[in-house]
């Protein structure tokens, strides 16, 4: 035992001493910690990100790494970059709670931490510069009062079906609370029939929504958390012959959230009433900009508040203005 | 003394007579737990048992299916395969990208199983040739091949709905038999045939049994071991396409847990984790069958929905509980 | 002036022969790495390696046991998950930090104790296949840690809780302490007792080892009690480090810790390997994450590498052992 | 029932066998006709099966020639040997039995010329094979459901399947009743008649002198008389010849004071292995216990250490009951068990002399607490190496593996002696040692029953038993047939009482 430890502390000794000071970094090195890039919408905020890497150019170096949503990862990747020497990070958290032992990380090295896309107030242990997120309460709000008003005006009941995403995602629980609100505002007008979990797992997805069409027939709207659960979800109504345009018989009203390509397709066919949409290209773009003003110290009146981007819903009306705003618009 | 000899024939048949007692509950029990599912499912949801439900649940058994009749050849001789679910997640990705560049049906078919068996022909030299031991080897290449396939379309998320998709999911043959049904029952009839009525089968089945007696008696145990892996692979190639296919979208997360859930299939199907025992059709199919019902019949339940996991593994246990019993294994 | 073939400087420590192996790939990739990757070799990324590599030393440590006796242990990840909820829990529920900490971190051991002689009872009595009963196990409570909290992680743990992850004695970081210590114990258990001759004989040759009068189910059975107390060490360090009690915790590090151990020397077949290879393993897989991250190899590559890297050490322990 | 042809099939001189510098076939040479059956008797360890197996292409021969059908013959393994036509059946029967009757005949080769076997097409070819041998088994039956003489008409069938023209028989009949057997032999007869030759290994020398034409009478791996016909040589005189004295090998035997009872064994019964034995081992008393091939005295001597189960019986050691025996228990109580099976069930092949040796004794090799007093492993395993004159490398370094057969037994044996028994069970520890080693393990046995211990001595070499015990129990059938006094010991008697039907 003695000797291992005596060789281990002589190999890390000399390794530091030959390799010598890193080389000395006059670019500001800004690292972003995403959480997954498995889905269109993490990609719309990678596109923003990537836009705005290239407009800095070479005055920034950036190091992106993603963890695959463990956050114990996220925190020793964050952990990483500090030590690597970033001068400012730029997160999109996995998990709200367990972030907050990185910003202090970083509050101690006064590193300067942006979120984007998943809101993170500053208080007594934490202070964070900004961030730029989308309101998914608010727009979750927005777009079931759509729908609502849409339901008074053609005289119908709305039996829901909820397709739930994985439920340690901040983002997704205020939608299921935004969901919950205008449904207790409109008694009579939705019912939620049933919800089932998914955990961002497509089988389940596909298997829940043919389940639930099955038990429930009389179901006439599914609200999804996110359109990753879309495919799936056409897959289940084509199979129960009811994937049909808007007012044919069977007809299902589908509730597509954040504008992937598929829904903006869906809605082009008049096969879908109304999107969810959020602004994923200014979530990236903004952050890593904010991120590199704060790190040269640029101060930047635009990014004082903190942004909570009240998103858009798209619907058949007002599609043609808004869908380009969407980041599955090709 | 030689009445010795001739009482102990009748000591002999009362041991047997208890000994088939528990084979027959062995190989019966699995209708009777399946009646009994599809009864108490019935109870908790009337239209569990209407003809459409029926057909939807032979949809969901079909992709697992195939892979557990695959897995069949390898557990049969002892051995074990995790490296499935990677298996079915690169054959998705690649049946994807190859359809959306023109490739038909047949050849999305072909390139999945070739594509599995490759694979598979890895696990098969590391374990057939070089004796190491399956559950690492699998596990090693479950890792790699999801990294490898991952790479190949870089972190994106493809949708399988381009015209091979959807005719590998909508075309009813006979007007209400779905293809993919029809691809399951011809695997599954392949299997038995090739498990109960070929040379290779019976090995398999005699190199379970007693490895040592069947290298001695000349039987190239290595080589049929090889083929195992190679047709457990071809199979999880075929089940990623058709699983793909019906899910619509393949992400980097697709297919991640399902070689437990098709290792518990195969066990609930009556195939033993010690080797020798265990056949693919009627065995694996109703093992699948029951899972399937259990996660079907939750659903229509409305359960919790955190209890999926917690039931799968308690199914899993008593499966292997039930497996371990019967075939005594050694404390490994 | 000894001859210099009896220097042989790894006699002292007799489970130390294939340990070799694992400190020649160390060493060797630690020059590579610090050739190639720019911010790789520096004193602070190196420490900060290490101190992040406590809490797979520990699992890879609890594997090792396991692994000695031909087994596997998957449900290392499940103590981990439920381990932090619960011991989240107590230390959230209006106990003055003073007595929650110490409760929850009690607790947290427990858990690790109970899944770990749950698992223990299925591979002695039940006579299950390790890797298919913690498998069982590993969903089942993974699962309960999900239920417990409806998968919402459980915030603001007591500082205190928090200062076993960040604070340090004489500048050493108490996880890399927690660890290392738990690892002696655990070396001394296996090198220098009658216990750890137990677990190799055993692990070699079940028979024999029956016929000799060893204690065999009872000691297969204490394996997996400490699998699953290394894990419980690894949640406390893990829950502290994140202040929260997280439901998914530590999902993805199964993989590392098999990497960790077979690096290490330790062969599947059981009976033979050691402890130090599986520490020197749990550090280099740590390195590999954190050098290849730096290079800015994605994720996914990393898990490519680190499935080629199992087989074919694998395949060179084979080599080896033919030719010995 | 003379053999009429003249063709000799199977030509045999000067073959010789050694495993570990043991020759355990010195010059052997025999030839067998066609449509002969040649019997072979020898005592346990005499070399028969040894013979069998170079002939069947399990072992290689060191030297001499084999002559099959006038051609050279060296098989390289089991599958040459099958393919010249030879079928071996052996003791412990080669079949699968979670297969039919028909899948196991069929499974190694298939029938030539079909891809598909479905199970019809299996039991017809099966049917046919089994009617033809008059052998009434139901070709669709799991072999799992059969009884032993049942399994050996498989074997046979299969033997037959492969159109074998020479079948070698290894101790058939063990565990046949005497039904079963006069099928058998009623198929051997046809067999010859037919013009299959047969080779016929039995101690049942009735049997042997009753169904072969000629009888071959081997001991210590030599041919005793040559081959002689069956009428020519009357059972006594057989069974001297296979006695005989030997030279050179004199077995130390010392004057001992018998103490108590230590072990006391009463009606140890075990469903169709072991009918009610009783046997009783005396303090600083060594007792033999004899028997052939299939008698029981293995399952004995596992059923009393705890190894295997037995349904009932009780179990006294020094005056006290035990209840369920345990290896554990009984290393607590200070009674070593060597087994039959050194390398599987003795040593740690891969592990070091000094991990082997102190293996047993592990809970006394300790300083405070649990630690592990290696210097006391090291010490106590060099007296070990020392005493038993254990021909090894360095202690500490020495693989077990790399050991001769006769040290590898010493290390087993040392491995006890560390727990200074009170009761000593060994079983066939001198198989395969060479007659050095042979002699040194009679003096460490001497030695102990000189100190007090107990001893309870198996095997199946006669004069080993009747040069070293104080009393020889004999057992046939799963049951003592009777006990010997040291003043009444002679082979002729044993084997009589070992041969009892």
């Amino acid at each position: 035992m003695r000797k291992l430890l005596s060789w281990f502390l002589v190999c890390a000794v000399c390794v530091c001493l030959f390799a010598g000071a890193a080389a000395g970094a006059e670019k500001i090195a800004i690292g972003v910690a995403m959480d997954n890039l498995d889905d269109p919408f993490w990609m719309g905020v990678k596109k923003g990100i990537d836009a705005a890497v290239k407009e800095l150019g070479d005055k920034v170096e950036i190091n992106i790494q993603v963890c695959l949503g463990d956050a114990n990862v996220q925190h020793k990747q964050i952990e990483d970059m500090v030590t690597a020497g970033a001068d400012a990070i730029a997160c999109i958290y996995v998990d709200s709670e367990t972030i907050r032992q990185s910003v202090e990380l970083c509050n101690e090295k006064n590193i300067p931490f942006v979120y984007m896309d998943r809101t993170l107030e500053s208080d007594d242990e934490i202070t964070v510069s900004w961030g730029f997120a989308t309101d998914n309460y608010a727009l979750t709000v927005a777009g079931w009062e759509y729908m609502a008003d849409y339901a008074r005006k053609n005289g119908i009941k709305w039996k829901v079906l909820e397709l739930v995403g994985s439920l340690t995602d901040q983002n997704v629980l205020f939608r299921t609370e935004g969901f919950e609100k205008v449904m207790a505002d409109n008694p009579g007008i939705i019912e939620r029939i049933q919800s089932v979990p998914t955990e961002w797992n497509l089988e389940k997805a596909l298997a829940g929504c043919t389940n639930a069409l099955q038990a429930s027939p009389d179901i006439n709207c599914i609200f999804m958390h996110s359109d990753y659960l879309l495919a799936p979800t056409i897959q289940a109504l084509e199979a129960a012959g009811r994937w049909v345009e808007i007012g044919k018989p069977g007809h299902v009203a589908v509730m597509p959230f954040s504008g992937a390509a598929l829904s903006i397709q869906a809605m082009k066919e008049k096969k879908v009433e109304m999107c969810f949409g959020m602004d994923t290209f200014g979530a990236g773009y903004e952050g890593v900009i904010a991120a590199y003003n704060f790190a040269a110290g640029i101060d930047d009146p635009k990014y004082k508040a903190f942004v909570n981007d009240p998103g858009f819903v798209i619907t058949q009306e007002n599609f043609a203005q808004t869908a380009p705003r969407a980041y599955g618009w090709e | 003394m030689s009445a010795a000899r001739e009482e102990r024939p009748q000591a002999l048949s009362r041991l047997d007579r208890m000994e088939r007692l528990s084979e027959a509950f062995y190989r019966y029990g699995l209708y009777i737990v399946l009646l009994a599912l599809v009864v108490l499912f019935y109870a908790l949801n009337s239209n569990f048992l209407s003809a459409n439900n029926a057909v939807n649940l032979l949809l969901q058994t079909s992709s697992t299916g195939i892979a557990a009749a695959g897995l069949v050849f390898v557990m049969l001789t002892g051995g074990i395969d995790i490296s499935i679910s990677a298996v079915m997640f690169i054959t998705a990705v690649i049946s994807t990208v190859l359809t959306d560049m023109g490739l038909g049906l047949i050849g999305a078919i072909a390139v999945s199983i070739a594509c599995g068996a490759v694979i598979g022909a890895v696990n098969g030299f590391f374990i057939a040739k070089l004796k190491m031991t399956p559950i690492i080897v699998t596990l090693a290449v479950m890792y790699s091949v999801r990294g490898l396939a991952i790479g190949f379309i870089g972190v994106k998320t493809l949708f399988f709905t381009n015209a091979v998709g959807a005719y590998l999911v909508k075309t009813r043959i006979l007007g209400y038999i779905p293809l993919i049904v029809v691809i399951l029952a011809v695997v599954m009839a392949l299997c038995q045939i090739l498990l109960s009525r070929t040379l290779l089968g019976k090995q398999m089945y005699a190199i379970g049994n007693n490895r040592s007696g069947a290298q001695k008696m000349g039987i190239a145990v290595e080589k049929r071991i090889f083929s195992a892996y190679v047709l457990c692979g071809a199979l999880a190639g075929l089940a990623g396409l058709v699983s793909g296919a019906q899910v619509g979208q393949v992400s980097p997360a697709f297919a991640v847990g399902q070689e437990f859930i098709i290792i518990s299939a195969a066990v609930l199907g009556g195939v033993s984790l010690f080797g020798g025992k265990g056949k693919a059709f009627p065995g694996a199919f109703l093992g699948v069958l029951i899972i399937m019902c259990i996660e079907n019949g939750l659903v229509m339940a409305r359960t919790n929905m955190y209890a999926y996991t917690i039931v799968r593994g308690c199914v899993i246990f008593v499966a292997v509980m039930l497996d371990s019993f019967h075939n005594k294994g050694e404390t490994r | 002036m000894k001859d210099l073939r009896d220097y042989d400087f790894l006699k002292h420590v007799k489970g130390f022969a294939s340990a070799q192996s694992a400190i020649v790939f160390f060493i060797v990739y630690l020059i590579v790495a610090a050739l190639l990757v720019p911010k790789f070799a520096n004193a602070e990324n190196l420490v900060n390696i290490v101190v992040q590599s406590s809490e797979l030393i520990l699992l890879a440590c609890g594997m090792t046991f396991v692994f000695l006796n031909g087994g596997i242990d998957f449900s290392q990840i499940a103590v981990i998950a439920l381990g932090s909820v619960i011991g989240a829990q107590i230390m959230v529920s209006g106990l003055p930090p003073a007595v929650g900490v110490p409760l929850g971190v009690l607790a947290m051991l427990c858990l690790g104790l109970a899944v770990g002689a749950v698992n223990g009872l299925a591979v002695t009595l039940l006579k299950m296949p390790s890797f298919v009963a913690t498998m069982a196990t590993q969903l089942v409570f993974s699962g309960a840690a999900l239920t417990i909290t409806r998968s919402k992680t459980i915030p603001r743990l007591p500082r205190a809780f928090g200062e076993i992850a960040r604070g340090s004695l004489f500048g050493v970081q108490y996880p890399i302490i927690i660890a290392l210590a738990v690892f002696a114990v655990l070396a001394f258990l296996l090198n220098r007792t009658i216990y750890g001759k137990y677990i190799t004989s055993i692990g070699t040759n079940h028979k024999t080892a029956k016929i000799s009068g060893l204690p065999v189910r009872l000691t297969i059975f204490s394996l997996f009690l400490i699998s699953g107390l290394c894990a419980a060490f690894a949640s406390i360090i893990m829950t502290a480090r994140l202040r929260g009690g997280v439901p998914s915790l530590g999902k993805d590090m199964l993989m590392d810790v098999v990497a960790a151990v077979v690096i290490g020397g330790t062969s599947v077949a059981g009976g033979e390997g050691n402890i130090h290879g599986s520490l020197i393993g749990a550090v280099l897989v740590l390195m590999l994450n954190n050098s290849l991250n730096l290079l800015g190899v994605s994720w996914y590559n990393i898990m490519l590498c680190k499935g080629l890297l199992v087989l074919i050490i694998s395949l060179l322990a084979l080599w080896q052992r033919k030719r010995a | 029932m003379a053999a009429t042809n003249r063709d000799v099939v199977l030509k045999i001189d000067g073959l010789n066998k050694n495993f570990d510098g043991v020759r355990v076939l010195r010059d052997v040479g025999f030839s067998l006709r066609k449509g002969m059956v040649l019997g072979v008797v020898g005592e346990n360890g005499a070399g028969k099966s040894t013979l069998l197996n170079v002939l069947g292409g399990v072992y290689q021969r060191t030297s001499g020639e084999i002559e099959l059908f006038g051609e050279k013959y060296r098989p390289r393994e089991p599958m040459d040997a099958t393919r010249a036509g030879i079928a071996f059946i052996h003791q412990e029967l080669n079949l699968f039995t979670n297969l039919t009757v028909a899948e196991n005949i069929f499974v190694d080769e298939g029938i030539r010329g079909r891809m598909f076997l479905p199970p019809k097409l299996l039991d017809r070819k099966a049917k046919t094979i089994l009617d033809a041998l008059a052998i009434d088994l139901d070709p669709a039956a799991r072999v799992e459901d059969l009884t032993m003489g049942m399994r050996q008409m498989v074997e046979i069938a299969k033997a037959v399947s492969k159109d074998a023209k020479i079948i070698f028989f290894d101790e058939p009949t063990t565990s046949l009743s005497t039904s079963e057997k006069e099928t058998l032999f009623k198929l051997i007869r046809d067999f010859a008649a037919k013009g299959i030759s047969m080779i016929y290994i039995s101690h049942a020398l009735d049997d042997v002198f009753m169904l072969c034409d000629e009888v071959l009478v081997i001991r210590d791996g030599e041919t005793v008389g040559g081959q002689v016909r069956s009428g020519a040589i009357t059972k006594d005189e057989a069974i001297n010849r296979m006695v005989g004295r030997k030279i050179g090998q004199i077995y130390p035997y010392v004057e001992k004071t018998v103490g108590e009872v230590l072990l006391d064994v009463k009606g140890i019964v075990r469903s169709g292995v072991l009918d009610g034995v009783s046997i009783a081992v005396r303090s600083g008393e060594i007792v033999g216990l004899f028997g052939l091939m299939g008698a029981g005295r293995t399952e004995l001597a596992r059923a009393i250490y705890g190894v295997d189960p037995f349904d009932s019986g009780r179990i006294e050691f020094k005056g006290r009951a035990i209840a369920d025996p345990d290896p554990m228990l009984w290393v607590r109580e200070k009674v070593a068990f060597i087994t039959e099976n050194r390398r599987d069930e003795g040593l740690l092949l891969p592990k070091t002399v000094v991990d082997n040796i102190s293996l047993v004794n592990l809970p006394h090799m300790r300083k405070r607490l649990a630690v592990l007093d290696r210097a006391g492993q090291s010490a106590a395993a060099a007296e070990t190496v020392s005493k038993l004159r254990i021909k090894t490398g360095d202690a500490n370094r020495q693989i077990v593996r790399n050991l001769s057969g006769g040290n590898q037994q010493k290390v087993v044996i040392g491995k006890w002696l560390l727990i200074r028994p009170d009761l000593f069970i060994l079983d066939e520890p001198t198989r395969g040692v060479d007659v050095g080693s042979k002699f040194d393990i009679y003096t460490y046995i001497n030695a102990l029953a000189a100190s007090g211990t107990g001893v309870l001595f198996i095997s199946s070499e006669m004069e080993e038993l009747v040069g070293v015990c104080d009393r020889i129990a004999v057992m046939c059938g799963g049951r003592i047939a009777g006990e010997l006094e040291r003043a009444q010991f002679s082979s002729e008697a044993l084997l009589k009482l070992a041969l009892e039907k």
